[in-house]
């Protein structure tokens, strides 16, 4: 499978998603400059964390309207996959590609701690590997993650399905506790109509091998990995 | 000189922050008066913090050299040798002036120039370290402070992208008036591809890159190099903010322009900007600059040369590239959409020429900039020590209530959880992190390579206060023993030394007895200082901080996953002690925290036996005989015990036995050096036992771990016997109800 | 022409940071406080010295960048600092 | 009594928050913007009616809480939202 990194000036996890992608997974993955047009020869692209043109005026903001981001758009037309982690997620948002917004943390704090993740929806290229229900553990560390969507749009994104985790306990109770940055029902993590773009606060990178602490986030990797059908198009249930 | 700019006299020079002989001495150098711009210059480079005039004469006395060492004192940053190609390039700076003006920009610019210093050797910053002191932490005052600093520190950190994985907080009144905010930060590059601060070939064009300049910081220097009064408002316009956004494009920047080979010499616009930066590179390569400062990119208008040479506005650097390569350089940094600017070239002689507008502002020997004259101005013991240390903590009763006092003291904020402040911090980009904030050092790995590094902060003002040569010394045995207790053996030091005023005799001596300290430790232990900071004037109306010598250490894990942490790992596990039991009461946490007192006398140190132990907790940790290892500090053997029974993912309840002979709140709380509580599994305890045989230190078997209780016994009585829920309770709230 | 943009939370929206604000100056004994809100206020000069133009140049800009209009109202204020033209937009 | 304070960086204090906006609006085709600076607004409703004493009211937020007076200048408009009169203070 065919990773390509986005890269904005700002952009730090891109290094991070890289070296899981090419030592871990042992896929091929090569960065995109926030410049370049041409994204045909990737099956599946990364949005990664950091703060890209600094998150300055509000997180991804400025990333949101960047030339990149238009061929991510044709490029998720195109049936594309796209994971967007942290900053990536605050950009697809801003950028109008998924619904709703990012805000600033409840705790008007920065925070960088493990989570757990209670896994929603299991019928996308990046969870089919997964249980409903099930309890993954990831850490974040944003500052604007606290997700916002006007009741409308909350309404569709119940109705369709298409929140992909949540923040639970560790055994899967949607607690407030459980919620580091006051996200509107504990969301961490959506996708768009088609399922073929993540949205998520955690780092799934940060969880990709046991030294680090842990390895749920290489299940998200997995799934998409096991979702690649020969022709290079995904397995639609 | 232009007709506008003001009358250069000895008073002028005073205003500047020089004195009347220095002036003179100017005079007798140049052999003529100085112009307005030239003046400027030397009350830069003249100043305290960028000459160290009171401190030059001791830190020679540290040692400097050893078999790692790629880079020594005098460049941006130290360099070790960590073996497989790989160097580790690190050092400590004090921002701690600029914080107390604006806490939250005066952290951030401190993070972003040592970042800078980092970099621009070649390497790539992999970790910070923040070391802070506040007063009293119920005060509404310390809270803005606190709040302002750890934000300050979370933003720039956070948005340039390089984790913080370690530091410590700590509480005295001393520290009300004049916090200390210290920040360490820690790269990698190859060995053979560190970067220096030179300006070598003459004809070599001089670039200046990065942000443009504004009247930020100007005589932020001079700043550095006063104390505070009731005059401090007035030095705020030299406030500098920083942009952790464009300091990120500079590193990528900087180190793509290395790659190409272009790149000559490089270094940071920091204090004194470009001032220093024009003097310093030439006058390390025996060469001279000249520099038309029109061609400077700035942000307001009208700033005239004095002011461009000084202003300290942030995310800058000077660099010197291959004659020729020019465009290679232009197109690295326009790649980062940042400002490359050619303003002048290297040249003989040994001059440093400033023009304006082709007009010549300034002519001054590089040299003269940076032979700013040494004191060695008159030490004395401070009378008032003698008491202090003569006072017998045993004078006061024992505690009621051992357990209540082991709660008062996990609940002092010194001691108390600082998770607060950390989880405010990316502790992980980089994907190097192994041992988080939370246990005694935090633990990198290098990629690519089986190595590991681990890096802890440490240095008790309360001890150096009391003792200042073994207090210093201390500080270098606890931080190493923090690497130790990690499974890494200690490489070597930065050191932040923050002091009062060096003007002030007592001052002065506890400098020069807490430099002596550190050399006597770092030789023992076979640290070489490869570089640091000195800090003085860190006072507010005469009232002076504790003397806080700030101790750095980075150490070396061959294996990067045979490494340790300090929580206990699991039930039914042996606990040992290793060390001797020479502890006191003097100038302990337990004194302040209880008694609300400080004095008496510290334990001895005992360097050799301190090398021993630490060899034997690494020699313990390499061949995986022990779960957990954790140094016994503020606090003492209970609060030790304490942590490791709750710092970890789940609780893990011990039961030990202490020897019976001194009173038993010496014993429990007293506090010393050389002491480790590690947790043995029991199939590996044979193995452990002749491993220590070996060693030949000092150790006993004193519990084992279990249950949901920590109990203390000394011989027949159960001195604590305390449910993990309740310390862990006091010691999350200790600090965070303070600022929560 | 000057213009000075107001951009605000959506009413509706919890501002987390006003509230908080308004608990510290409580702490600080401004128990008057009956209700505050935070927001951002950008300033900006452009070339266009027509106030029609340069109105509909600065929407444009908010609407393309300075406001996220699913958590931001805006109001454009045209006119130099001190003489202060009030108007609306943006709803 | 409603005010508005509007809490701008001091003149000369980079704005390292506009320079980067005016930058991406450049980027978006504002190649028009001359300046822009970035502060924030603050609208605070109390409970005092009085115009006189609702300013310096106001003014003492602002002293002690509401602005840095490091980096941060402040100005305070009273008025309703809508009827706003325009007024300097906090020099
Ligand atoms: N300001 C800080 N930033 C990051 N980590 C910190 C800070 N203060 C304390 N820590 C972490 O908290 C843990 C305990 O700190 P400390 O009490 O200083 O340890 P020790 O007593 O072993 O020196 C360490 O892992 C330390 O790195
Ligand atoms: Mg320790």
């Amino acid at each position: 499978m065919r990773f390509g990194v986005v890269v904005f000036p700002g952009t730090w996890s891109d290094c991070d998603f890289h070296y899981v992608i090419s030592e871990v997974l042992h896929q091929p993955v090569k960065y995109v400059w926030h410049r370049d047009r041409s994204l045909g020869e990737f099956d599946c692209l990364v949005l990664p964390g950091g703060f890209a043109y600094g998150d300055y005026l509000r997180a991804g903001a400025v990333a949101g309207r960047s030339p990149v981001v238009e061929s991510v758009r044709e490029f998720t037309a195109g049936g594309g996959l796209v994971l967007g982690s942290c900053n990536g997620f605050q950009i697809l948002c801003e950028a109008g590609v998924l619904p709703g917004a990012l805000m600033r943390n409840e705790c008007l704090q920065y925070r960088c701690q493990s989570t757990h993740l209670r896994v929603e929806n299991v019928d996308t290229p990046f969870t089919r590997g997964l249980r409903p229900g099930q309890v993954l553990t990831m850490p974040i560390s944003h500052g604007e993650g606290k997700y916002h969507a006007d009741p409308e749009t909350l309404k569709v994104l119940k109705q369709q399905n298409r929140v992909v985790f949540r923040y639970a306990t560790p055994d899967g109770r949607l607690t407030r506790e459980a919620n580091p940055n006051g996200s509107l029902d504990n969301i961490a993590g959506i996708v768009n109509e088609e399922g073929t773009v993540l949205g998520m606060m955690p780092h799934p990178e940060r969880a990709a091998e046991t030294a680090m602490g842990g390895t749920d986030g290489l299940l998200l990797f997995k799934s998409l990995l096991g979702s690649l059908v020969e022709d290079g198009t995904f397995l639609k249930r | 000189m232009t007709p506008s700019e003001p009358k250069v006299t000895a008073d002028l020079a005073r205003d500047l922050g020089l004195t009347i002989e220095e002036y003179d001495r100017i005079i007798a150098r140049l052999g003529r008066e100085p112009t307005y711009t030239e003046i400027g210059l030397f009350s830069a480079l003249w100043s305290e913090h960028c000459a160290y005039k009171h401190s030059r004469i001791f830190l020679g006395r540290l040692p400097q050299t050893g078999p790692h060492v790629l880079q020594g004192p005098g460049e941006n940053a130290g360099a070790l040798d960590i073996g497989e190609g790989w160097a580790v390039v690190f050092k400590i700076e004090s921002h701690n002036h600029p914080s107390f003006i604006e806490p939250f920009q005066g952290a951030a610019t401190g993070v972003g120039g040592i970042l800078r210093d980092i970099f621009t050797m070649g390497a790539r910053p992999i970790a910070l370290l923040d070391s802070l002191r506040f007063g009293d932490p119920a005060d509404p005052k310390t809270r803005h402070l606190i709040t302002g600093v750890v934000s300050g520190i979370s933003w720039y950190g956070n948005c340039f992208g390089c984790p913080t994985v370690g530091g410590e907080v700590a509480f005295a009144p001393e520290y009300a008036g004049n916090p200390l905010v210290n920040v360490m930060c820690v790269g990698l590059v190859r060995a053979d591809r560190i970067f220096r601060a030179r300006a070598e070939g003459v004809g070599n064009p001089v670039f200046y890159v990065g942000n443009k300049t504004g009247r930020d910081g100007i005589h932020g220097a001079t700043m550095a190099s006063a104390t505070f009064d009731e005059h401090a408002e007035e030095r705020r316009p030299t406030v500098q903010v920083g942009d952790p956004f464009t300091e990120k494009l500079l590193l990528e920047a900087c180190l793509e322009a290395m790659s190409t080979g272009a790149v000559v010499g490089i270094q940071d616009m920091g204090a004194a900007g470009l001032a220093c930066c024009t003097s310093e590179m030439p006058a390390r390569s025996g060469t001279g600059m000249d520099v038309e400062l029109a061609r400077v990119p700035r942000r307001e208008r009208g700033m005239s040369p004095y002011e461009l040479l000084l202003s300290e506005s942030q995310e800058r650097m000077l660099l010197v590239a291959q004659r020729g390569r020019e465009e290679e350089v232009r197109r690295t940094f326009a790649k980062w959409e940042l400002d490359a600017v050619e303003i002048g070239r290297v040249v003989s002689g040994g001059d440093l020429t400033i023009k304006m507008d082709g007009e010549v502002v300034a002519q001054v020997p590089v040299d003269a900039l940076s032979e700013a004259p040494r004191y060695d101005k008159p030490r004395v013991r401070p009378a008032a020590l003698d008491q202090l240390v003569a006072l017998d903590p045993l004078k006061f009763s024992e505690p009621a209530e051992y357990g209540a006092a082991l709660e008062t003291l996990l609940a002092s904020p010194t001691i108390a959880s600082k998770e607060w402040v950390y989880r405010q911090y990316d502790q992980q980009v980089g994907l190097n992190t192994l041992v988080l904030p939370g246990s005694d050092a935090a633990v990198l790995r290098v990629k690519g390579t089986r190595r590991g590094l681990a890096v802890k902060t440490d240095g008790n003002g309360r001890h150096v206060f009391l003792d200042p040569r073994r207090g210093a010394a201390m500080a270098v045995c606890e931080a190493a023993r923090n690497v130790s207790c990690a499974g890494a053996r200690p490489l070597g030091v930065t050191d932040c030394l923050n002091f009062g005023s060096p003007e002030r005799p007592e001052i002065l001596w506890q400098f020069a007895e807490a430099v002596d300290g550190i050399a006597e430790a770092c030789r023992a232990l076979e640290l070489p200082v490869v570089g640091g900071n000195v800090s003085f004037y860190n006072e507010t109306s005469g009232q002076a901080i504790l003397p806080t010598p700030v101790i750095g250490v980075v150490g070396l894990l061959e294996d990067a996953s045979r490494h340790a942490t300090q929580y206990f790992a699991g039930s039914g596990h042996r606990v040992a002690l290793l060390g001797g039991d020479d502890v006191s009461l003097g100038g302990s946490e337990y004194l302040w925290a209880v008694h609300a007192t400080l004095g008496g006398t510290l334990a001895a140190l005992d360097l050799e036996l301190e090398r021993r132990v630490q060899a034997a907790v690494r020699a313990a940790i390499g061949a995986g005989l022990v779960r957990s290892a954790h140094d016994c500090a503020e606090g003492g053997i209970a609060v030790a015990l304490a942590e490791s029974c709750i710092t970890g993912r789940e609780h893990v309840g011990c039961d030990v036995a202490l020897p019976e002979g001194r009173r038993a709140d010496v014993t429990v709380f007293g506090e010393g050096p050389s002491r480790v509580v590690v947790s043995v599994e029991s199939a590996r305890v044979l193995a452990f036992e002749a491993l220590m045989a070996e060693s030949a230190i000092p150790w006993r078997w004193i519990g084992a771990t279990g249950g949901d209780h920590l109990t203390i016994r000394l011989g027949s009585r159960r001195l604590v016997d305390a449910a993990l829920a309740a310390l862990e309770q006091a010691w999350r709230r200790g600090f965070e109800r303070h600022v929560a | 022409m000057k213009a000075r943009v107001l951009v605000r939370l959506k009413p509706g929206i919890l501002d987390v940071q006003g509230s908080a604000i308004a608990r510290a100056l409580g702490g600080l004994g401004f128990d008057d406080v009956r209700e505050l809100r935070v927001g951002k206020v950008i300033e900006v000069e452009i070339a266009d010295a027509d106030a029609g133009r340069a109105r509909a140049r600065v929407d444009e800009m908010c609407k393309k960048l300075l406001a996220n209009p699913v958590i931001e109202d805006y109001t454009i204020e045209l006119g130099t600092a001190d003489d202060l033209a009030v108007a609306r937009s943006g709803r």
